[in-house]
């Protein structure tokens, strides 16, 4: 094992599967530049060269259906959008083109192609620099939809994703990028479809997506340390497909179920996994589902409504409390994770 | 290829596409092909004289309208009417129709009917030749309307700006459905085109070895350089947008036109053109009755064929 | 009262809100060719000439942004297209401006604009004209979406979206167009966020989108005749604003529910009503909501196979016997809905 | 208006854009404006130019570098800083941030950060005013990288289609965040969209004056014909993309073009015009101490004035 950061993790996959496979490239707007996307993209351009390695012109809608034409002749494309509200002009490719091509040609045709973006919240990145999206994308047949969270997670997911011969949008949050974690120094993957039990617990089970994990670990430790709770926390990892089971049999022991979601909530994963644990759990469980995430609003700019608009560990944990009828928390002297000082802007 | 043997091959292309469309208004009232069908009579000299132009290894890409394209690239007749009939042996199994007909065997590759939407994906696959050293050229086939949609112009950009060996195609037939396509554009294709450093070729023959002398000149352009080039070819669309019927009654446009076009109709020219050359009214008879008779048999097939099983549904989706 | 046809009352609503407010007007393809959106914009450019009903390039991306500046200028564009799925071509305007403007100006600009798609099945459309998106578009806050089922509906409610100073995406199914109904003579609205209780009932409720409405009724029909159960067919009508209320009160009626969605599932809005039923009816709920919608494949084409993408009230009737306990119902001699006579390609 | 009181009020807008972004610049290490800032150094003549050939109800429409827009369409200075401050008293309440600022009440519509977005909504906004027969110009501001993407060619197409009066500005810098214009763009702007049909003027200066007469010009054709026009006007972009700093020092570009632009830098260019045409050392300063005395006074207000209550994170979606 080493450790390395989300941003290593996803460097080192790229350039490791840039070395085992030639039709493997890698496009987007900035991956070239001296900034290479926050560093994910270090190196590759000298490693490889321009030919597998490039800028593009702001065209995100074309270099969208670019890729899939690459990808149906056999090239593995690993498209990057320094935001994913960009990916919104290429969304006719994606829920048109990329999703139904294969089906459309009987099953003759494979797009081995990745869409990466970053997600979620910046630094006053406002409406159009803040979306989550997996919802939307989930909700397209013939696409499939990763959030790593761990750099563990991160390296071997990428790694399956390129793999993969169907499109594979992999969404990372901004603030995991300096996140470290440990990583097998050997090649291994991490399988698309697959949860993790990021934390066992007996009392409650909270789904946590992306950068929610971080929030609700915080939160289980706060708790165990104040109230004795056990929660246990389950990274769908993969939205799409997802491991139904083990969300199923997670809730099935503890009774309860929070969804921390890193979407708006109305028609999103957020709905789903409510919709899932109701329908599966139906004997077992004590209380409806909670769904947390994106207050129904654009993101706005200034950091206080900026706070309540992402949610957090503390609305984790007034829920759990509420759902185990707990006297409130003492939070004071508790620190939560807070960009003011670790992240400053502009981006 | 003698120029007999080009011509004769030129018009079983062209003869085929018609017969084939004409079989389709033919079957169509029964209510057996639940698919809807945009027609290429008319446009028969454009697809046949530029796929001519390419070989087998060369790719197309096309739009809801490509029957032709599939015959001209010579695709397999009994899975193209079958997949009409929306039956298993179909190239898709009944699930792509008439709308999204391919045949990556014969390297027609795929098609959209989103206009516009396959540009960017021709664009994709020519670099893709290129990644891969190979030999071979990408032609894009969109119609007019196709032009005013932003994607075209971001295609445009980039296969120019990265020398990427794609022919473009634009099949002008100066509708959008019913909309002139001086409702449409503030621009004319060619001369809009040409600042992005493509070679241009515009021209409004009917005549499908003249065509093919063009799109030939255009491949080898595209072979030696390396470099995209645009092919605006106009036709004359004799039916209505979707559907069997002629439909000058609407008024959107004048049977004046269809007259003026049809003294020129693409079948006509290139049979006069095979007799000229000195090929014999038997012979010619000889390429259309196989052409008939292939038809009718793939027709008789997919009629007969089985549907696909419904859990057919659920295959397809992921490799 | 009296009876048009969908299709009628949509024009009516048109010609009556460009008659009543010079700012409305009406353009897309094909708005002002003969056919006229299967005949909904008949009439519109002979009575209000070109300048107020036109048709444009083919460039929905642009054309939709185009009604945003008008609509912040004081005019009530509506913008029409033929198939939802052009709107895939629209999703940066719609997700990232429309959704947002006001928001961003801090609530100085209004955007009364309306967007008109038609969805679902036509006849053998494919993956590209098959969708609906209604989940997509009402997971964004910021715009309002409509999918009216009856006449009355259809005039009432584009009548509310024409008035409404906020973007509202109306989505009209193609088979719908044909159906008639009773529609009042005088001027009249139907409320945006308001359900509509179609049909009472005691044992089971369904709560039906656009076209489902049809089956349901259908399908509540049958089971009436024939095994005496009395369904509650719920019409959200709106889906955002979502008349939460009206649906919950239903469920805790009836104890079960059914949504019959014409979507996708997964993070779709049948997800959504079986998180808000779970979670609100906690208590009353007998059985678990099913969910029914489209199948998890991009849409075919051949008929068999596109049966079966879609749900009907066969699917709906089978689900209801299945919560109550029934036994099969005899379906012999009944007539479904079917276009195969009705509804002749090729659009 | 005289020359003289022309070139003051130029002078005005030029130096209160240069100090107000430099005042960001000093503030903005203390974190207390916690927007990304896309600074408008280096561009001032081409906004003060334009946007003092335009009235009062002209409307303005731009991206996320628009801070000299705002300033220059004359929108309320104490405003503008509290929006960066995140404050209550901000344009949007600190909704809006840097990148999303607007006055509508000065005519300065909207401004979007998706790159290009803007660029319809400033079309629809100019059929919106030749619907409703006002007198009035729209002129929309953006980058050379807008250009690439298909929304500013179906924009391009539909006002040219619809002779719309929307002046097009193309703020040239030649960079997209750190990628040169030659590696996204196969052909030049001003040759790409003439073929649309729209009046064209390209140029390069920075004396704010010229481009004031250019723009004059180009506004004027407009309120006489009706028609788009099309300014393309270049300018150097003297810090890094977003944020505070000077970036040559990372090699993708050099210095040296700095130096030579920095030759003729707005604010010296005018300076020196002013007192060329004879006005006084002191009523120069006289100007720079009012906008200092402005900023200052801003920036203290909204150093002070409190942030909106966290309530109204849920205000101003629906109307
Ligand atoms: C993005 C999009 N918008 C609208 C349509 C509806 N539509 C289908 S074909 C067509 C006309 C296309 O005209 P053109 O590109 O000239 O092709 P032609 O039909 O003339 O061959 C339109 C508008 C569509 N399929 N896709
Ligand atoms: C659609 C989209 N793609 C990418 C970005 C990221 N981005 C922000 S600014 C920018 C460069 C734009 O260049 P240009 O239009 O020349 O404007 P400039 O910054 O030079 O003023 C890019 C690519 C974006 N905001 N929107
Ligand atoms: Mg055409
Ligand atoms: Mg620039």
């Amino acid at each position: 094992m080493i450790t390395i950061t989300y941003r290593e993790a996803i460097n080192q996959a790229l350039v490791q599967e840039m070395e085992r496979d030639p039709a493997v490239f890698v496009y987007g707007l900035d991956v070239a530049d001296h900034k290479r996307i926050f560093g994910t993209t270090a190196g590759l351009v000298e490693k490889f060269g321009p030919g597998r390695c490039f800028i593009t012109p702001l065209a995100e809608d074309c270099m969208t259906g670019f890729g899939l034409g690459a990808a149906i002749n056999g090239l593995r494309p690993v498209h990057i959008h320094i935001r994913v509200d960009f990916m919104m002009l290429a969304m006719n490719q994606i829920s048109n083109m990329l999703s139904s091509c294969r089906y459309m040609s009987g099953g003759k045709l494979k797009i081995p192609m990745v869409i990466r973006a970053i997600i979620g919240r910046g630094w006053g990145q406002a409406c159009q620099h803040s979306k989550s999206m997996h919802s939307v994308f989930a909700h397209i047949p013939g696409v499939k939809v990763v959030l790593p969270t761990t750099p563990r997670d991160a390296k071997g997911l990428l790694v399956s994703a390129i793999r993969d011969n169907n499109p594979v949008i992999v969404l990372e949050h901004r603030w995991l990028y300096d996140i470290s974690g440990e990583v097998p120094e050997t090649d291994y993957t991490i399988p698309i479809g697959k949860a993790d039990i990021v934390r066992k617990g007996k009392d409650i089970t909270v789904i946590a997506v992306s950068w929610m994990n971080v929030e609700a670990v915080k939160a289980a430790d706060i708790l165990q340390q104040k109230q004795g709770i056990e929660v246990e926390i389950v990274d769908p990892r993969t939205i799409c497909p997802l491991d139904e089971e083990a969300i199923i049999s997670s809730v099935k022991k503890t009774g309860h179920c929070i969804i921390a979601d890193y979407d708006w909530l109305f028609c999103g994963f957020s709905a789903e996994i409510a919709a899932l644990v109701s329908e599966h759990c139906f004997q077992e469980i004590k209380s409806p589902v909670k769904r947390l995430g994106f207050a129904h609003t654009p993101c706005p700019t200034t950091r206080p409504l900026e706070n309540k608009f992402y949610p957090n560990a503390v609305d984790i944990i007034r829920i759990i409390e509420d759902k185990l009828d707990l006297a409130p928390t003492d939070l004071s002297g508790e620190e939560f994770y807070s960009h003011e000082n670790k992240f400053k802007g502009p981006f | 290829m003698t120029e007999s043997e080009l011509n004769k091959q030129l018009y079983k292309k062209i003869y085929t596409i018609r017969m084939a469309e004409e079989k389709i208004r033919e079957i169509y009232p029964l209510d057996v092909m639940k698919t809807p069908v945009h027609l290429s009579i008319g446009e028969e000299s454009v697809i046949a004289g530029v796929c001519q132009a390419l070989t087998q290894k060369d790719q197309v890409y096309g739009t809801y309208r490509s029957h032709a394209l599939f015959i001209a690239k010579e695709g397999d007749m009994d899975a193209f009417f079958a997949e009409l009939y929306g039956k298993h042996s179909g190239v898709a199994k009944g699930k792509a129709g008439s709308m999204h007909l391919s045949s990556p065997e014969s390297g027609f590759m795929a098609s959209s009917a989103v206009v516009a939407s396959i540009i960017p994906v021709a664009v994709g696959a020519a670099f893709a030749v290129k990644y891969k050293r190979e030999d071979c050229v990408v032609a894009v086939f969109f119609g007019d309307g196709a032009t005013e949609e932003g994607v075209f112009w971001e295609s445009l950009n980039v296969s120019c700006l990265k020398n990427l060996p794609i022919l473009f195609v634009c099949e002008d037939n100066e509708l959008a459905i019913h909309a002139h396509i001086s409702d449409r554009q503030a621009y004319t294709i060619p001369e809009a085109v040409k600042p992005f450093g493509i070679h241009v070729y515009s021209d409004k023959t009917t005549d499908p070895s003249e065509i093919y002398t063009i799109a030939q000149k255009a491949v080898r352009e595209i072979r030696k350089t390396g470099k995209p080039f645009f092919l605006h070819l106009k036709y004359h669309r004799y039916l209505e947008h979707v559907g069997i019927n002629e439909d000058y009654c609407h008024g959107y446009r004048c049977k004046e036109d269809y007259t003026e076009w049809y003294g020129a109709d693409p079948v006509k020219i290139q049979r006069d053109k095979l007799l000229a050359i000195g090929i014999s009214e038997g012979e010619i008879r000889s390429v259309e009755n196989a052409a008939d008779r292939s038809i009718e048999e793939s027709v008789q097939k997919a009629a007969e064929a089985p549907f696909s099983d419904t859990c057919e549904l659920f295959e397809d989706i992921y490799a």
